[in-house]
């Protein structure tokens, strides 16, 4: 058994060393023509592919034993998160704390983690957006983005020509990114799955390239500076006031989304779209207009990518279009898929985990991505479902027949 | 009966480029019927069943609907599916499609969709009216489903189920679209003689104490046999046969069509 | 005419190029139904390795065309194998789980890539040697087509006819055919899916190994972000064929490049991307599974 | 904003969170924050700026310090990006950086600006060169060590115009923030002048495989000449297959492709090229040192903006000097006032904050080096 284990993670690491053997050992310079041998790191991968690949083999049995044992037990597995979800004597106190440290926050830490809790914050508006689109009506969108873009352009231009002001400019900017929303929507109606996906990712970049060209229009890639942070009633603030002021106005804004989605989710808007997801055709033999059904879907979930670039753009005060990328909206999926699609504790954790990692990385510097990008990975393969799965909701009804 | 029909199809035909899936068919189904379409696989049942359900936009042809409840006749050819939903047919699938990932109890909520009303307003400020209408509804489901006899699995959801429960709740589901007329298609396949009866039984009580027409698709023909009042036969995108059970069972045409295939009844 | 006609081969050049790449793609989503991410990582790792090999050999002295032919090998085997591991790590333990996981995990392994090629070798651009001689009987066309080009556009038709040979002939074909029908009816009439998945891995590299040396080759130079920026644009020539279908791919990928080559040339380059991606989207809208894809229609 | 009271009570609840929170603030050092790319795609252009800071700051603390304390490197990655640019300017701010050398990328200084500008921070970027960061006005304490591009665009339209005496020129750029402002620039001047014609004016997609069809629309439009706002990897990619289809049109560039890559990588298509660049100091004694100072401690020749960044670094550090403290009123009028001596020659600030006494000169690729045409 031991022996066997030994064998397998030689081999692999045999493997590793001849696979890494290339890009690792031999580092070439054709500028300088130079030519380096690295001898060391086959040895470092050998050693670290050994450990590497006997923890990995334990850890995929742990997880399948785990399936096997729900398949025979019948039950559905309920996760200690779903648990913890569930119980009220284990959320009451939670939330109680979550609060305190929600208000303590700013004035207990520094202001580089007040503005970076921002941006998480920014990231949990944009992630339960995408969540209605993705992760509860079941439509892939890759140019979630492109809404960002809309709601952040907004009150750039807005404010630059006409000099509206923020709190005008929140409400229009996610107005705006709803009707973007729904001219999206109607091309894509009737496709499906990837194909939906490709169309989207091209609709980010073409939003995107047209404000990258259009200078007259949109200042080009040299974007827009100075952009006025928001305001509270004309009271002069300097940088620190407007930090700790933003953050309070993103927790603000993040409840009120919670709220509304929570909401809409629970609705029979929210069924319909969990039911677009798991079945078109059967939705719509059950009575679902199906156009409405995913227009409405494209229109909410954009309004809140509106809210987020509005805020966005106020809180950096230069926007270009470099910011809104493929990769954003990448980012954007992930804090949705890693955090447990359709589930709105799920896509806040998320959104915490992915914008607060890659930050408190820093100290691994140039290896940060690469963690980033491993640790995707290794939670897609071991939690498939994200952090928190969605929980199964439950009705109160009367057992009395009438 | 001479009551005029609730579901009168006339010359329907649907090609598929070359192909002639239905050729002139016609149908109908009075108040109160239970009608069965049967014929050997690949008849094009349920194509007929998908021209109807506006899954297929027929090439020719007319479907005609006059709901009992107002008595207006509409012609429906080509309206979506959620439109027919609305007008009040509904339908079971052949491969089951329920919803997989949400609970008996909203599988049949989901049925209730297109009798409700609230809009987005409604659903954040979730105002009293739509409170009211939630409970309504919730009881509504709960009420269906312990007719149809899946009380004991409400929280389950229904990807868990069992099959026969499966079938029956999609039943249930199209039962909560407050539909005149069901379309059933092979509502017994798969299931065990045991719960083909019981399915009979739940057939005939909706019929009857519900007042829902039924249009089934089937190949038990022990289950046709009994259960309905009039058969259509297909065969070949063609209407072959039609006529009380008796009739049928003594139709040449439908025996060539069946030849090989017993029909024990 | 001339300007049209070499405009013409632009895009024929520019699509042979999406193709190499894109071929992988429509391969991997075939069997899988995955977006493999990662696939424009594993073109970059196959220009990668080729180069470490053709400095190693060029410091030993060796002859050219020798180090062409050692390199796309080495690269080919390399980037199949990378290929394969990847599957393994990244995309096997997640067959049952939702489609979307799969998806990131894949963007996870793309970013991985990159940056373990950025920090073991470089972040700089790396000139890289231009291996295709220009052939003496082409000089009197130069002015309108390089040697390159010709040897990229006949590649990519080579690979092009031995995939669909491959696929419609070989018994591996037949078990990849039979995979990406239905997985659970081909496990069950004994196609080991599991080798299969591997192979159409193996392949799909292999196909983008090739492509990797010869446009590096094309292009002169490689840093570890080509692969991203060349492997979006081979994705949405493989949609735009229609995804899944190997001549789909190659004619999606020439489309691609002809509509942006006609394009820059009689309107203007600015908004060349704008204009495929509008060119996708209105195809898709006609033919919601693109060009050369069977639009599944849903049994009900 | 602040309430005391409920501070206080909070920090009662929560006092666990003080120990991570109450690190800051230790040691009495001078902090030279350091903030660019230092990860992802654009990593080259500010890794150099880091080794070019240390080298600086283990000198000066070598020799005692400034104003007799040691200085200290806040090294902050910024990935280019605004949204992450600010980020990491509150970082600096949050540490108590005294002044920041950096950012690298126009769009990421011009987000971290203004937080600098809020918190009294001076910062001297040796490579952002968007004119719009002096000349707007409304960053007043920022300074750079490289020329603006407007200056760059002038130099390459004058010696079109006046050395070759071009009539029909293509105006090129990568759709980029550097290269599509730096084409504007160039095309204004153009227009300007009647001497010659804009026969085409487009942007090209940066990163594309290959660029025949822009190629052949350059032929078609009879350019003599093709002015190119971006990088060397696009670059040399058009200029390759410019000179593959046998066209023999001049090309004109930038700094982005006055890089010795360039010339590595389009090689013998290379020749003939020009390009603008910094002027060239290799004959500056302090450059000299500085460049074997990398190769010493490095064991390569410095990157991307190194010398810019060296001389930033030492201009900072100097100010502080002069000043006496690190006031940002006094800091900032000293980088104005007090020469210094610099690799790039003896530099001071104007009042927008360029750099007298640094510009660009027109380079040609000349068997396989860029020579500097007087």
């Amino acid at each position: 058994m031991l022996v066997n284990e030994l064998k397998k993670s030689f081999l692999i690491s045999l493997w590793f060393m001849f696979l890494t053997f290339p890009i690792m050992v031999i580092r070439v310079n054709t500028v300088e023509n130079i030519i380096q041998w690295r001898w060391a790191n086959l040895f470092f991968v050998g050693i670290g592919s050994f450990v590497l690949s006997a923890l990995w083999r334990y850890l995929i049995r742990r997880k399948e034993q785990g399936i096997k044992k729900t398949e025979v037990d019948g039950v559905a597995r309920v996760t200690l998160s779903q648990r913890l979800l569930r119980e009220r004597r284990f959320t009451i106190p939670a939330l109680i704390v979550i609060a305190i440290v929600a208000l303590a926050f700013p004035f207990v830490f520094s202001l580089y983690q007040t503005n970076i809790m921002i941006t998480a914050l920014i990231y949990v508006l944009l992630g339960l957006g995408l969540n209605i689109v993705v992760g509860v009506a079941g439509l892939l969108d890759l140019g979630y983005a492109a809404f960002y873009l809309v709601g952040a352009y907004s009150y750039a231009l807005l404010n630059y020509h006409f000099g509206f002001g923020f709190w005008t400019v929140l409400g229009l900017g996610a107005g705006m990114a709803a009707l973007f929303g729904i001219i999206l929507g109607f091309p894509v109606l009737r496709l499906r799955g990837d194909y939906l996906a490709i169309v989207t990712l091209g609709f980010g970049e073409i939003i995107r390239l047209i404000m990258e060209n259009w200078n007259e229009f949109s200042f080009g890639p040299s974007g827009i500076a100075n952009i006025p942070r928001p305001g509270f009633f004309g009271v002069e603030m300097n940088f620190e006031q407007v930090t700790v002021y933003v953050y309070f106005l993103m927790i603000a804004l993040s409840l009120f989304t919670i709220f509304v989605v929570n909401r809409l989710q629970n609705s029979r808007i929210g069924r319909a779209w969990i039911a677009l997801r798991e079945d078109e055709v059967a939705c719509q033999a059950m009575g679902i207009d199906k156009r409405k059904t995913k227009l409405m879907a494209f229109a909410l979930g954009a309004t809140w990518a509106g809210f987020a670039g509005v805020v966005f753009a106020a809180k950096t005060t230069f926007i270009n279009p470099a910011s809104f990328t493929l990769w954003e909206s990448i980012n954007i999926l992930c804090v949705v898929v890693l955090g447990g699609m359709g589930s709105i504790v799920g896509v806040i954790v998320g959104a915490f985990i992915l914008i607060l990692l890659p930050e408190y990385l820093r100290f691994l510097s140039e290896y940060r991505i690469l963690a980033f990008g491993t640790v995707l990975v290794l939670m897609m393969v071991f939690r498939p479902g994200g952090i928190v799965e969605t929980v199964r909701r439950t009705y109160q009804y009367e057992e009395a027949d009438h | 009966m001479d009551m005029e029909p609730i579901l009168d199809v006339k010359q329907l035909t649907m090609d598929f480029g070359g192909l002639r899936a239905l050729d002139s068919v016609d149908l109908d189904v009075s108040q109160g019927e239970i009608v069965a379409l049967i014929g050997p696989n690949g008849a094009g049942k349920t194509t007929f069943f998908n021209c109807i359900t506006g899954i297929y936009d027929p090439t020719g042809g007319d479907i005609m609907i006059t709901a009992p409840k107002n008595g207006r006749t509409q012609r429906i050819n080509g309206i979506k599916p959620n439109l027919v939903t609305e007008k009040g047919l509904a339908r079971t699938f052949q491969n089951i499609r329920l919803f997989q990932n949400m609970t008996v109890l909203e599988n049949v909520m989901i049925g209730c969709h297109c009798r409700m009303k609230a809009g987005i307003l409604g659903a954040v400020l979730r105002g009293i009216s739509t409170r009211r209408e939630e409970e309504a509804v919730i009881q509504k489901s709960y009420s269906i489903l312990k007719k149809i006899g899946l009380e004991k699995y409400v929280n389950e959801f229904a990807k868990n189920l069992p099959y026969g429960a499966q079938r029956r709740l999609e039943i249930a589901r199209a039962m909560a679209t407050e539909p005149f007329m069901l379309l059933l298609d092979e509502p017994a396949a798969g299931m065990n003689p045991q719960e083909t009866r019981e399915l009979d039984e739940l057939i005939v009580k909706i019929c009857e104490t519900e007042g829902i027409s039924i249009l089934l698709i089937e190949h038990d023909m022990k289950l046709v046999m009994s259960l309905s009042d009039r058969i259509f036969v297909m065969d070949y995108g063609k209407k072959i046969a039609q006529g009380t059970p008796a009739e049928i069972r003594k139709n040449p045409a439908v025996i060539k069509a069946y030849l090989g295939e017993e029909i024990d009844a | 005419m001339e300007y049209f006609f070499e405009l013409f081969l632009g895009g024929l050049t520019r699509g042979s190029i999406y193709a190499l790449i894109a071929l992988g793609y429509t391969m991997v989503y075939g069997i899988v139904q995955l977006i493999n991410f990662a696939h424009g990582e594993i073109y970059m790792i196959g220009a990668f390795t080729a180069l470490i090999v053709i400095s190693v050999l060029t410091m030993m002295g060796w002859n050219q065309i020798a180090i062409l032919l050692i390199a796309a090998g080495v690269a080919v085997i390399y980037s199949s194998a990378y290929g394969y591991t990847m599957e393994k790590i990244a995309y096997k333990p997640l067959r049952q789980a939702p489609r979307l996981s799969a998806l990131i995990s894949a963007i996870g392994m793309s970013l991985f890539l990159q940056n373990y090629v950025l920090l073991a070798q470089t972040s700089d651009f790396l000139p890289f040697p231009g291996l295709i001689p220009d052939f003496e009987f082409m000089e009197p066309y130069a002015h309108i087509i390089g040697s390159p080009e010709l040897v990229i556009i006949i590649t990519t038709t080579i690979v092009m006819i031995s995939l669909t040979f491959l696929i419609k002939f070989t018994k591996i074909g037949k078990a990849m055919r039979a995979t990406a029908q239905d997985r659970d009816m081909a496990m069950l009439v004994g196609v080991d899916v599991n080798r299969v998945i591997s192979m159409t891995f193996i392949i799909g590299s292999a196909t983008a190994a090739i492509g990797g040396v010869l446009i590096a080759s094309h292009i002169g130079q490689i840093n570890f972000y080509i692969g991203f920026i060349a492997g979006i644009k081979a994705f949405v020539a493989a949609v735009l064929g229609g995804i899944g279908s190997i001549p789909g791919a190659v004619l999606g990928s020439l489309i691609l490049g002809w509509t942006e080559s006609f394009f820059t040339g009689y309107i203007s380059s600015d908004y060349e991307d704008v204009f495929a991606f509008i060119f996708l989207v209105v195809i898709l809208i006609f033919r919601p599974a693109g060009i050369l894809g069977r639009s599944t229609a849903e049994k009900v | 904003m602040k309430n005391r009271l409920g501070q206080f009570l909070i920090v009662a609840v929560v006092g666990v969170f003080m120990v991570a929170a109450g690190t800051a603030m230790a040691a009495d050092t001078i902090k030279l924050g350091v903030a660019g790319p230092h990860s992802g795609d654009l990593a080259s252009y500010g890794i150099p700026t880091i080794k070019a800071a240390e080298l600086v700051v283990k000198d000066i603390n070598a020799k005692g310090g400034v104003l007799g304390k040691q200085v200290e490197l806040l090294v902050e990655d910024d990935v280019c990006k605004p949204e992450v640019a600010t980020n990491t300017a509150t970082k600096m701010v949050s540490e108590g950086a005294h002044v920041v050398l950096g950012h690298i990328c126009s769009g990421a200084t011009k987000a971290a600006m203004g937080i600098y500008k809020d918190s009294n921070i001076p910062a001297m970027s040796p490579s952002a060169t968007n004119p719009a960061l002096t000349q707007s006005g409304d960053y007043p304490n920022f300074f750079r060590t490289i020329a603006s591009d407007d200056a760059q665009a002038r130099l390459e339209v004058d010696f079109a115009l006046d050395v070759l005496k071009l009539k029909k020129i293509a105006i090129l750029h990568d759709k980029g923030d550097y290269g599509k402002g730096l084409a504007e620039f160039a095309k204004s001047f153009l227009e300007a002048d009647s001497r010659a014609e804009v026969v085409l004016y487009e942007g090209i997609t940066p990163g594309a495989v290959d660029y025949s069809a822009i190629v052949q629309k350059i032929k078609r439009s009879k350019a003599e000449a093709v002015i190119f706002g971006g990088y060397h990897p696009e670059a040399s990619k058009i200029v390759s297959q410019m000179r593959k289809k046998r066209m023999k049109t001049i090309f004109i560039s930038d700094d982005g492709v006055m890089d010795d890559t360039f010339i590595k990588v389009a090689q013998k298509y290379a020749e003939g090229v020009y390009a603008t660049g910094p002027m060239d100091v290799s004959q500056n004694s302090m450059a000299i040192a500085a460049n074997e100072a990398h190769k010493k401690a490095y064991g390569a020749d410095p990157g991307a903006f190194y010398l810019n960044a060296y001389s930033a670094a030492i201009a900072l550090l100097n100010a502080i000097e002069q000043a006496g403290s690190t006031d940002y009123a006094a800091v900032t009028n000293a980088l104005r006032t007090k020469d210094v001596e610099t690799p790039l020659g003896k530099i001071r600030f104007d009042e927008r904050g360029d750099a007298i006494g640094v510009g660009f000169s027109m380079y040609q690729v000349q068997k396989g080096v860029y020579v500097e045409l007087k």
